[in-house]
């Protein structure tokens, strides 16, 4: 599956880039599992996403917790906690 | 209305385009964000700031705003409501964001705005960064922020 | 701040005045009561009016508007405050009144406009008089605002 | 004692005049006795002052409860429950 990959804020900046499409394994099945497979694509992503309790996840525009399934998922955002206002 | 804008804007004006021609409003609460010279770092110290950076998710935003005016239309007799949020580079005393409500009665105008700000910077996908002399932080999310939206649980709400 | 005035008030300009030159404030908010068309005569009939002439006692207004504005400042950190209100007539679309506050934070100046209201409301030497196609009425007072006035026993207080 | 009496509103309009300048005699000692006095000089002030329970008191532009002493007070005014805002 292809999938569009967002990153805002600090894990934009450890992450280096701001988006990217990549193919998911097929062993993929909700954000806690990208956020490990991530993890293991090199140590930027190591430092994006250490602290990966405080990230918070949105897919397709939604806000989501990290046991959510991401089938048909076509864009899935990782951001810190808002503070906007 | 929404809107996500890097220009400033006119509070007396948006103000006016909300009311005018109408008779039916009692109440308008407006609330305005501004940036603030100094900023709690992350704890007691008081750090000064020389500039603001507001990111966002261009989409989302637009989606999330416009969930949550719904949602204060929904639990409150609005005759109008906006929000308007800028993204960009910030300078003290500059605008950030923001909301008008209009009622007829003056609670109903108040706990919407509240209930707006409230929401507005628990769910609205912006980000903050502080520029400093000593470098540029991302602001850290506030638990007094989260413990605000728990006023606002539904079972808890007072009858207007 | 406080004024008593015929005229009506810009309410940009106010804000704007309040803020000017000023960093150190994050949250600004506004309140402005507006003349409604219709108004419930004493019941739950709506009436529809056609203008309302606001009384006041001169000299004894100011002095509770400004006994009003030093205690929110007493309890909230506020940076800035402003209360204006109209007399004499008005109609259906009009301003009669105006309270903004400032601070570094927006519960203190969300809580401190709804005090100042809940407090002007039931403590300002003020009368309205609605006139419509059947004459005039002198507005009764409401228990609604007298049980808005309770929130704000000290003993209640939330800390902020 | 020469007083300054003040009246707003209905109390106002049913007393027929805004204010005057009465000189109260010795028993008169707080708001409600000043209250009854006046409704003993005539119509008008018993329609003005027939809600008394009602009608609120300034002293020197105080509010004041009605069992207030009245004593050297310069201004005292009458009128409905407060309406603005």
């Amino acid at each position: 599956m292809s999938v569009k990959l967002l990153y805002f804020a600090w894990v934009r900046e450890k992450a280096g880039k701001a988006e990217e499409v990549v193919e998911l394994p097929e062993n993929i099945k909700t954000v806690s599992d990208l956020m490990a497979w991530l993890r293991s694509r090199g140590p930027e992503y190591v430092a994006a996403f250490e602290q990966s309790d405080v990230i918070r996840t949105a897919v397709d525009q939604t806000h989501v917790a990290h046991d959510t399934a991401i089938a048909d998922a076509r864009e899935i955002a990782f951001f810190p906690p808002v503070t906007g206002g | 209305m929404i809107r996500v804008q890097q220009n400033d804007f006119d509070i007396g004006a948006e103000i006016e385009a909300l009311r005018a021609g109408r008779t039916d409003i009692g109440a308008i609460v407006s609330f305005t964000g501004t940036v603030r010279d100094t900023a709690p770092h992350g704890g007691a110290k008081d750090a000064p700031i020389t500039q603001m950076t507001l990111e966002h998710y261009p989409g989302m935003t637009e989606k999330e705003l416009t969930r949550i005016e719904a949602e204060a239309n929904e639990r409150w007799p609005l005759q109008a409501s906006l929000i308007v949020h800028r993204t960009g580079a910030l300078k003290p005393g500059e605008n950030i964001v923001l909301v008008v409500t209009a009622s007829a009665h003056r609670h109903a105008a108040f706990e919407a705005a509240q209930f707006l700000m409230d929401f507005l910077k628990t769910n609205a996908p912006f980000w903050k960064k502080e520029d400093g002399p000593e470098g540029g932080d991302w602001v850290d999310a506030r638990e007094s922020d989260d413990d605000a939206l728990k006023r606002w649980d539904k079972s808890d709400e007072a009858a207007e």
